[in-house]
């Protein structure tokens, strides 16, 4: 009898395994955190020390920064749009390339990830004339559209995989007992994609966040975080580059942190 | 007064013609099964009057109202899924009061129906359980009394007892009937259990090949079967075929035998008409039984209530029902006469009776 | 229900969308790779950047940073997805730790990994003070273009994986248990339950990740731009090459259509490979 | 009809999420210069706080600033009222530039303005500050340094064993030279190698003095190190002492001699053959014709070339005036050590100064490219130096054609496209 899964060896390689990754991803995370609690002498030492002497004058020259305030209130501002709209955008496309058949069905498919296959900084151009002359040009909506369509292949995909799973006997069993398609989608199908579509919507908002070219030029007086703070970052002494990472990675991490739970606790649809 | 009229549907999926023109009637408060073997069209139908498909051409009638161009949510009907559809995100209770809150009832009838129909189906320590914490059966009564709570005034049910074991499905079977004669519905079930058919029905349409080839009673199906396929699907074991040839007058010769039948059609040499008989409407004699039919066993079952003996005649099967205590053993030569009232005749070319 | 038109009337938000926002510009930009000034069709911006010395590498570049990277990824992906369902407690914990990558912009991983393999930087300080190496190595230097590659690419799996990781744990929670039990009945091991059964099922999502994780891999540039220098080019970095430093835009335009065309040829082969046949989802 | 109700929607939510546009009189100067936010925070404290007006000084990276500043003229309308850049940046964005004839330049270097008009008859940019390649080095690399030779007044003969004493004594290569994406190693071979080994950038190209040139810095190269492929500003090895000799221009080398004045010298470059080539790094500052309020930005730009500003402006970026200035005693290290190495190189007596190129249009970058391409060929692709020159000298033939473009120093004035023999 083959006992895997229960065997020490297979416990431990499991065990292993798991510490082993855990560390691939946060040693380097570790290493920035150390250079930004390092002071400016340590940061260009060698060898490096592991351990930070935590050392808060490159970070807190980024918390004092004139404009930094206003800047994370514009990142979130544009990140929080961003997620609505693709959402709203993109889990109607989602649903129906999941549940019809139509024509021009992979053509669709296509065109939603060309607008990731195609360098955004030649877009920027074009782009940038079309809002100046519509009056988007430096405005926390117009930024946030760019980045919706920069989030949409990825919620459009994202949502067509999960209604995918959903059994659509769900659906029509909701419309036998009294809803439209809406209220169908709604109180039935919404609930149980709910985690997923958190799960776009980090993307959506990570995206959006991370974001630098486009907001660069789009914007002017509501810069967001990363056009405010990256430029010029590379050439920034090291140890505000360093701190000048950790900001910027800061408020993100804390994102995903708050909405884990949903990303994860899937509903037991595992019993259909 | 729920009256379905079901008239001239017909569904084509491409060339695929999945429903041939159908004619339905059910009467109120009707329990109708359709039957027949995955793919005869039955399900297709059953969907294309709960709304959830589009029938390509013809009529649905409920009641007074032509319903085919309604969504299902204006269709006053309750359906049951093959795999129940319970929602896994909301607990027994809000599963079967889902319908009643769409249907903006206060919260009082609400609690009121759902603890009745819980109670009716037995699951009412369950009500605060979710979708994942029950077991099959279970979930088949969350389903169903899902559907009942609406009080609808036509239930649909497609093949909601196949998912269960088979003493299950007996136990839900019986309840199912009992139920539903109490709740007045008129019922429309799908199913390709000839037993379960024919155990809850008022009446059974079976269909073959997206067409309905009768629609009657258990024993008149049984005993009278219109059509061919009737006789082959209904039944275990189902009717026994033997080719006829004619002879003069309404005579026709079949293996040995010489029997009267219909009169032959006017191109007698040409057609040709099946004999047809049910294992169990035959008569054991001996060798020297006038009219019997002489046949060789092949193989004999013991089924415990009687022997079944798959038998060969003119290098045909032919399956007889003998008496538990009967002495026989494959290879054996038998000898039987067919109960003359018992024999039906088809058009072996239109499968019609004769 | 009016089925016909609804799945349009549900992509038309999107559709107009990405009309205004991307096809408008794309068309523009398009243009100027296959036209002249005068406003004539030319192949001549294609010839040019066919004709540079730099447009093989770059090209290749790419697709072997694309072939290095997105492979390990998915493995790796997968792999821990399934050791997070196979994980009675501390999931949330250990696919947080995962995913964290995900918050992180390829700048940032850029600074992150040059502060690992630089001269000065983590690994030579831990070489040096344990005594493994004397001198600190130049591992991104010019003659080591194999150590250049593996350092961007160990960033961008370290980077970018967490994306292909969200999407299958997504895709795993949809597949049901009984699938798993069914298999485990039939007397399958864990590796052939996984192969059989696990695999297939999460076709649909495994499509998406990799489509997703190929695309933007032909777009690297940051990382490559940290830790690479201009000893490994790439087709994006010629991209900003021409348009900002050589001010060519046409050319650029040329590179970009480039990058589009290998990216759309890519999804469509996956699309092909990876298909579901219908009625075969869960 | 649809579409229209659409936009107007979204104009109206742009309004009240944005919170929106008062018609400001704020200017706003957007520049690729400054752009490290200590630098911007400078440039916005110390420098502009002095303008009467309201000024919005916002950095970018040179991609996103050429994008911003080609929509608005192509949208025919902007925001931005004043642009500043290098030169290089400058040259073809030359329609898009109001003419700052009647702005009052006394005082403003002569050479620097003529460049300004980028090869028209209107002055398109003023200049706003300048630096220059210098050589820094770590005070222990001075003990390597090979006999005789004065750091002062240092041949690249010098400098290549120099860097070759290092690497024989510390075991690794201590020269370092900013090949990076970012750096500006164009420069060097533009106004240093070639002016030093050939007395001509253009002109002499693909000469045997060039192949000269090429090979020796192919000798140097040996003792570089290799990780300056990734170097952009030099600064960081030097303080990281990853190098301890660097070539860099000055405002890129100014976090190290702030940081540690003690331990850095400033010093000229090299000579070679034909003198000690050096070059002028120009930033400008501009008004793009879409200016929303041009009296206003041509105040502020006067205000910028302003011997008080200019003062300012070199604590906050490290790039010195363009106007003469009395510096003050107590400038930053980074002033007090590159000024004496920019004194020491234009006062040696094999000076050599060459101008940035000239008249090439929008050319610019594929000229720089030419020599960028020709290094990368040669010394870190090891191909023939002869094949490439002459490969090279081609498409610089053809740019130089096509711009006809006539010759600037070091190289003789010429009829016509400057030619490369």
């Amino acid at each position: 009898m083959n006992v895997d899964g229960t065997s020490s060896a297979m416990r431990w390689t499991f065990r292993v395994s798991i510490l082993v990754l855990c560390a691939w991803v946060l040693v380097p995370i570790y290493l920035l955190i150390t250079n930004t609690l390092s002071s400016p002498e340590e940061v260009v030492s060698f060898p490096k020390k592991v351990w930070p002497s935590f050392n808060l004058e490159s970070i807190s020259f980024f918390i004092n920064f004139a404009g930094v305030g206003q800047a994370l209130w514009n990142s979130v501002l544009v990140a929080c749009v961003t997620m609505v709209f693709s959402i709203s955008a993109g889990a109607p496309a989602g649903y129906a390339l999941s549940r019809f058949d139509f024509r021009g069905k992979s053509f669709y498919r296509v065109l939603i990830l060309m607008t990731r296959a195609f360098p955004l900084p030649l877009l920027a151009l074009p782009l940038a004339v079309l809002y100046i002359r519509i009056g988007l040009d430096d405005t926390i909506l117009g930024l946030a559209l760019l980045h919706t369509m920069l989030a949409l292949p990825f919620a459009v995909l994202i949502t067509y995989s999960l209604f995918s799973g959903i059994p659509v006997e769900l659906e029509e069993a909701a419309w036998t007992l009294g809803c439209n398609r809406f209220q169908a989608f709604y109180k039935v199908i919404f609930p149980l994609v709910l985690p997923g579509l958190t799960a776009s919507a980090i993307f959506a908002f990570v995206i959006s966040w991370n974001e630098v070219f486009g907001a660069a030029v789009l914007t002017i007086e509501h810069r967001t975080l990363p056009a405010f703070l990256l430029q010029g970052l590379d050439q920034a002494p090291l140890h505000l580059k360093f701190a000048g990472g950790a900001v910027l990675v800061a408020p993100a991490l804390l994102f995903i942190f708050l909405v884990r739970k949903y990303l994860f606790s899937m509903w037991g649809i595992a019993n259909r | 007064m729920a009256e379905i009229k079901i008239k001239s549907v017909a569904r084509r999926f491409g060339k695929v013609e999945a429903l041939k023109s159908i004619d339905l009637t059910v009467a109120d408060q009707e329990f109708l099964v359709l039957l027949g073997a995955s793919g005869c069209g039955k399900t297709t139908l059953l969907r294309i009057v709960a709304g959830l498909e589009t029938a390509s051409e013809g009529e649905v009638w409920i009641g007074d109202e032509r319903v085919d161009r309604l969504p299902p949510r204006d269709r006053k009907i309750a359906m049951v899924f093959q795999n129940y559809a319970v929602f896994p995100h909301l607990t027994v209770f809000e599963n079967i009061a889902f319908g009643l809150r769409m249907a903006k009832l206060d919260q009082n009838t609400v609690d009121k129906r759902v603890k009745r129909t819980a109670e009716l189906m037995h699951i009412d320590p369950l009500l605060e359980r979710y979708s994942g914490q029950l077991s099959g059966g279970q979930r088949q009564r969350v389903a169903v009394a899902r559907a009942l709570a609406m009080e609808p005034e036509v239930l649909l049910m497609d093949e909601p007892l196949s998912n269960l074991d088979a003493l299950l499905r007996m136990e839900m079977r019986a309840e199912l009937k009992s139920v539903l004669a109490e709740s007045k519905t008129t019922t429309i079930y799908v199913t390709h259990d000839q037993v379960e058919a024919m155990s809850m029905a008022d009446r059974i349409a079976i269909m073959n090949k997206g067409e309905i080839v009768q629609a009657s009673d258990a024993v008149d199906i049984y005993r009278n079967p219109s059509h061919r396929f009737v006789g082959s699907f209904i039944g275990n074991p189902p009717m026994n075929f033997l080719p006829a040839k004619p002879l003069e007058g309404s005579m026709w010769s079949v293996a040995n035998l010489q029997l009267p039948g219909p009169a032959h059609p006017s191109n007698a040499t040409d057609s040709q008409i099946e004999f047809a008989i049910r294992p169990e409407d035959l008569t054991v004699g001996d060798a020297t039984t006038e009219g019997a039919m002489h046949v060789k066993v092949r193989v004999v079952e013991p089924l415990g209530s009687h022997l079944l003996a798959s038998c060969l005649v003119d290098e045909q099967l032919f399956r007889v029902v003998l008496d538990s205590d009967h002495p026989i053993t494959s290879g054996d030569s038998l000898y039987i006469k067919p109960m003359m009232d018992r024999i039906r005749w088809f058009d072996a070319k239109s499968e019609h009776v004769l | 229900m009016q089925t016909r038109a609804l799945p349009y009337l549900l992509l038309l938000p999107s559709v107009i969308l990405l009309g205004v926002l991307f096809l408008y510009p794309f068309v523009l930009v398009a243009w100027q790779a296959i036209s002249d000034d005068a406003g004539q069709l030319t192949s001549a911006h294609f010839s040019e950047m066919l004709g540079h010395w730099k447009f093989n590498t770059a090209f290749k570049n790419t697709l072997y940073l694309t072939l290095a990277v997105v492979p390990i990824q998915m493995v790796l992906a997968l792999y821990m997805a399934s050791l997070v369902t196979g994980m009675k407690r501390g999931r949330d914990a250990f696919l947080y730790i995962w995913t964290i990558p995900l918050g992180i912009s390829d700048l940032a991983a850029g600074i992150i990994w040059l502060s690992i393999f630089e001269q000065s930087g983590f690994l030579n300080s831990f070489l040096v003070t344990f005594g493994i190496n004397e001198q600190p190595e130049t591992f991104l230097g010019y003659q080591n273009k194999g150590t250049i590659f593996l350092a961007i690419a160990l960033a961008e799996i370290w980077r970018a994986t967490a994306i292909v990781l969200v999407i299958l744990v997504a895709g795993m929670g949809l597949i049901p248990k009984e699938y798993q039990e069914a298999a485990e009945v039939f007397g399958a091991s864990r590796w052939q339950r996984f192969t059989k059964v696990t695999l297939p099922l999460l076709k649909p999502s495994l499509q998406t990740a990799l489509i997703l994780r190929v695309i933007l891999a032909f777009e690297v540039f940051a990382v490559v731009a940290a830790l690479g220098g201009t000893n490994l080019p790439i087709l994006m970095g010629e991209v900003y090459q021409w348009q900002f430093v050589l001010r060519d835009p046409n050319v650029a335009a040329a590179f970009a259509l480039v990058i589009l065309g290998i990216s759309i040829l890519c999804t469509l082969v996956i699309m092909w490979f990876l298909r579901t046949p219908k009625g075969a989802t869960i | 009809m649809m579409k229209k109700t659409a936009l107007a929607a979204a104009l109206t939510l742009g309004t009240a999420v944005t919170g929106i546009q008062t018609a400001n009189a704020e200017v706003l100067f957007w520049s690729t210069q400054a752009a490290p936010i200590e630098e911007a925070q400078a440039m916005r404290e110390k420098v502009l706080s002095g303008f009467e007006g309201e000024v919005d000084f916002q950095p970018s990276e040179t991609g996103p600033w050429i994008t911003r500043i080609q929509a608005e003229a192509t949208a025919g309308s902007g925001k931005i009222g004043l642009i500043g850049s290098l030169h290089g940046n400058m040259i073809d964005l030359s329609d898009n530039l109001a003419d700052l004839s009647d702005i009052d330049t006394t005082g403003v270097n002569g050479t620097f303005l003529e460049l300004g008009k980028l090869g028209t008859d209107q002055q398109k940019y003023i200049p706003w500050m300048q630096a220059t390649y210098i050589m820094a080095a770590n005070k222990k690399a001075l003990e390597h340094l090979p006999e005789g030779a004065d750091v002062m007044s240092l041949s690249y003969d010098e400098l290549i064993a120099w860097a070759k004493n290092m690497a024989d004594a510390t075991g690794s290569p201590k020269f370092g030279f900013p090949a990076g994406p970012k750096g500006l190693k164009h420069r060097f071979f533009q106004g240093y190698l070639y002016p030093s080994y050939t007395n001509s950038m253009v002109t002499k190209f693909r000469s045997a003095e060039a192949e000269g040139a090429w090979n020796a810095f192919k000798d140097l190269w040996q003792y570089t190190n290799p990780g300056s492929t990734g170097f952009s500003f030099m600064q960081e090895q030097l303080l990281t002492e990853e190098v301890w000799v660097a070539f860099d221009h000055t405002a890129r080398l100014a976090d190290a001699f702030n940081q540690r004045p003690d331990d850095f010298i400033g010093f000229p470059a090299p000579a070679g053959p034909t003198g000690r080539g050096f070059m002028p790094v120009v930033v400008g500052v501009a008004i793009p014709n879409t200016a929303p309020d041009m009296d206003e930005a041509k105040a502020l730009l006067a205000y910028m070339t302003k011997p008080e500003t200019q003062i300012e402006t070199l604590r906050a970026t490290s790039f010195f005036p363009v106007v003469d200035v009395e510096l003050p005693d107590d400038m930053p290290a980074s002033v007090q050590l590159s000024g004496a190495a920019i004194a020491a190189m234009s006062g040696s007596d094999d000076a050599n100064p060459g101008l940035l190129p000239v008249g090439l249009g929008d050319l610019g970058g594929k000229f720089n490219a030419v020599y960028v391409d020709a290094f990368e060929r040669i010394v870190l692709g090891g191909q023939d130096v002869r094949e490439v020159l002459d490969d090279q000298a081609d498409s610089l033939r053809k740019i130089m054609e096509e711009a006809n473009a006539p010759c600037w120093a070091p190289d003789a004035a010429s009829d016509g496209a400057c030619p490369v023999d």
